[in-house]
């Protein structure tokens, strides 16, 4: 890693591996030009920290499953680039966090420095893209589609969708794209998210990245030609919020369109893709029992 | 053409007697082999989570509680959040007291006996599961859709 | 307008060229594949020394590859999707002059 | 410090996916083999229920909630009735660390789910002792 990062630890006082998280920070930003967010200072004091975190690409350190720092960064709308979680290393090294002390033996302070060590000889981050700001609202209204207790959601307006179950929210030459309500509940849980590369200029059904469950891997089929100038960053440390609500925070790529006026013919409206949204789950339902 | 009538089966999760684990199985016998045309599971513990679809389904459709003891909580979950349950099956009527208020079971210690158990489960939700089906059916003039495996998934 | 289930974007799906294509060479019939896609385009041959062929060719999903991220010795491959994208929007525009 | 008090260790039970199975499957691990002296579990539908025999006291006691998927059933109910929730596993999670593993089905663990399934229940066993150390 060689570029500037924000490195926020939990800095938990009462756990051995809260204390590490400390640590962790202090030995990647010595000698550095990162630097430490407190996260104390920071819950009180947004102003301190605002810049540093949003300019610089993130490092999150949580001590134990109760994840504060990433909660945290949650809270003040951060993007993080990297997390860590001491308690999760630890194990994956066999290594036993003492329970009865708070100080740091010799050994915790070894497995701090290669922690440290190690997240600095990762890749560097790519520098974050200075793009301007488009501002995409969510649907103001849905249309559903009740099939037993399934209720699949449409964007009843302002949305262009290709039958490969992808859709598109467009202003001015800007464009985001995500996957639908009904791919996302075919799918279930999503648990890993592959962004297509920042930069890449697509042509229309390209593969825009992927989504992957438990049961399927789903290609995103880019619905337009354009350049990838953004993705979805929070999707790489929880993938769900596509499930959550495929259109608004589950969105996943922003392009800058290249031949819209051309391509938009081979793109569906909302009741264009409500036919084929009905057909397939008539489909799909009859598939399963076939199965 | 596949059966357009579909009915709510929710099954107790007991988790600290052996019943639970019997409804359990038994529940997702009517879903995965026995009547998968027109059973939908609803999840019991996402009635209280907020599981809207889950609420509105039991609102509008029959269902069938399966009960692992007397406390009958699916019974009455899905009274407080959705309505009326049409039917109840107590399994600690039907294995007896004893094994149903057991511990709780794991589906590694699953015998023989357990599954006959929930095969004997089974038999009782679909009797009901067909009771109400021939009422409905009477009931109703307009069909309604065709059918799923109601559990959110592909399998 | 012809019947929805037989088209793709608007045009007959019997015109468009898509399909996986089994490498038999690598394929080492895993059966992944067949496990996975949902439309039922792969069909078992137990009996015969090719177990697994491409039966159902117009029940793939135009421009859907996910079955050969299943393949772990990489034996499907898919034709270019600038190609049959360029092909889709000729057979449109000569199905609306046509008109 | 000690405590004399269980701490209570709840599963969703989800009825829809194998996540749902494991969660219960390895709550049922710690409680009846990994620490049966340490904690004890209770029937999520109580929660669903009111049930007020099985919740005296359950506002003042900690817990450990582990769902299968984020609708995290067992942790918004535990939340609702006033638990003290000291942990919010989630099988996910676990799950991501394990890519392409086939756990099974609703019904039936493979050897694999199984194997992950002992996993999360090392990892609730782990907070329990914690939790108890605490004296919480």
């Amino acid at each position: 890693m060689s570029d500037k990062y924000a490195v926020l630890p939990c800095n938990g006082l009462d756990k051995c591996a809260g204390q590490m998280t400390k640590e962790i920070a202090m030995i990647f930003c010595e000698g550095t030009q990162n630097e430490i967010i407190c996260p104390v200072f920071y819950r009180v004091a947004d102003a301190r920290y605002d810049k540093i975190a949003k300019e610089n690409p993130l490092l999150v350190l949580d001590g134990c499953g109760t994840r504060c720092a990433s909660k945290l960064a949650g809270e003040k709308g951060l993007k993080i680039f990297r997390k860590m979680t001491v308690a999760e290393e630890a194990q994956k090294r066999g290594a036993k966090l003492p329970t009865d002390t708070l100080r740091l033996g010799d050994k915790e302070i070894a497995l701090c420095t290669a922690l440290a060590d190690e997240l600095s000889k990762e890749e560097t981050a790519a520098p974050i893209q200075v793009v301007q700001k488009v501002e995409f609202h969510a649907p103001a209204e849905y249309l559903i589609h009740k099939k037993d207790k399934f209720i699949f959601r449409v964007p009843a307006e302002g949305f262009y969708f290709s039958e490969n179950d992808c859709w598109l929210q467009v202003i001015g030459n800007r464009a985001r794209i995500g996957i639908t309500d009904f791919m996302q509940q075919s799918l279930s849980d999503i648990m890993f998210f592959t962004p297509p590369p920042i930069g890449a200029e697509l042509e229309q059904f390209d593969e825009a990245g992927n989504v992957e469950s438990g049961k399927a891997v789903f290609e995103l089929v880019c619905p337009v030609s354009g350049k990838v100038v953004a993705v979805n960053t929070e999707l790489l440390t929880a993938p769900e919020r596509i499930n959550e609500n495929p259109y608004e925070q589950g969105w996943v790529a922003e392009l800058e369109l290249t031949n819209f006026d051309e391509e938009k013919d081979f793109l569906l409206n909302t009741e264009e893709y409500m036919k084929i949204l009905k057909k397939k789950v008539n489909e799909f339902h009859v598939n399963k029992q076939k199965s | 053409m596949a059966e357009e009538l579909k009915i709510g089966v929710v099954s107790c999760s007991g988790e600290d007697c052996a019943g639970g684990t019997i409804s359990r199985l038994a529940t997702r016998k009517m879903m995965d082999s026995i009547r998968p045309d027109n059973t939908v599971t609803i999840c019991l513990p996402l009635f209280l989570a907020g599981g809207q679809e889950e609420r509105a389904f039991a609102k509008e459709y029959p269902t069938i509680a399966v009960d692992g003891c007397k406390r009958a909580c699916a019974k009455q979950a899905t009274e407080k959040y959705s309505g009326k349950v049409n039917s109840v099956v107590f399994v600690s009527d039907l294995i007896g007291d004893e094994v149903a208020e057991g511990p709780a079971l794991s589906t590694r210690d699953l015998t023989a006996e357990h599954q006959a158990m929930v095969d004997k489960v089974a038999v009782e939700i679909t009797k009901q599961f067909d009771a109400i089906m021939n009422e409905k059916r009477k009931e109703a003039t307009a069909p309604k859709e065709d059918s799923s495996c109601g559990c959110g998934c592909n399998c | 307008m012809s019947e929805d289930k037989d088209t793709f974007m608007g045009v007959p799906r019997d015109t468009i060229d898509w399909k996986p294509t089994i490498d038999y060479e690598k394929c080492d019939y895993c059966m992944e594949c067949f496990d996975f896609c949902p439309h039922h385009v792969f069909e078992k041959r137990e009996n015969e020394p090719i177990k697994l062929v491409v039966a159902n060719p117009l029940n793939c999903v135009v421009f859907c590859r996910a079955c050969s991220k299943t393949c772990g010795p990489d034996a499907l491959s898919f034709p270019s999707k600038a190609e049959v994208s360029k092909k889709i929007k000729e057979t449109r525009e000569a199905m609306s002059s046509h008109e | 410090m000690s405590t004399n008090k269980k701490v209570n260790v709840l599963a969703c039970s989800g009825m829809g996916k194998v996540y749902g199975l494991m969660a219960r499957e390895a709550v049922l691990h710690t409680v009846n083999h990994l620490c049966p002296e340490q904690a004890k579990t209770l029937c999520l539908a109580y929660i669903v229920t009111g049930e007020e025999e099985a919740l005296a006291g359950f506002d003042h006691q900690p817990c450990i909630t582990v769902d299968g998927c984020p609708a995290m059933c067992s942790a918004k109910s535990v939340a609702a009735m006033g638990g003290d929730i000291q942990e919010e596993l989630k099988v996910l999670d676990i799950m991501k660390l394990h890519k392409g593993a086939k756990p099974g089905t609703a019904t039936e663990l493979t050897p694999e789910g199984w194997a992950i399934t002992e996993e999360i229940a090392a990892k609730i066993a782990d907070r329990v002792q914690e939790i108890q150390k605490e004296g919480k």
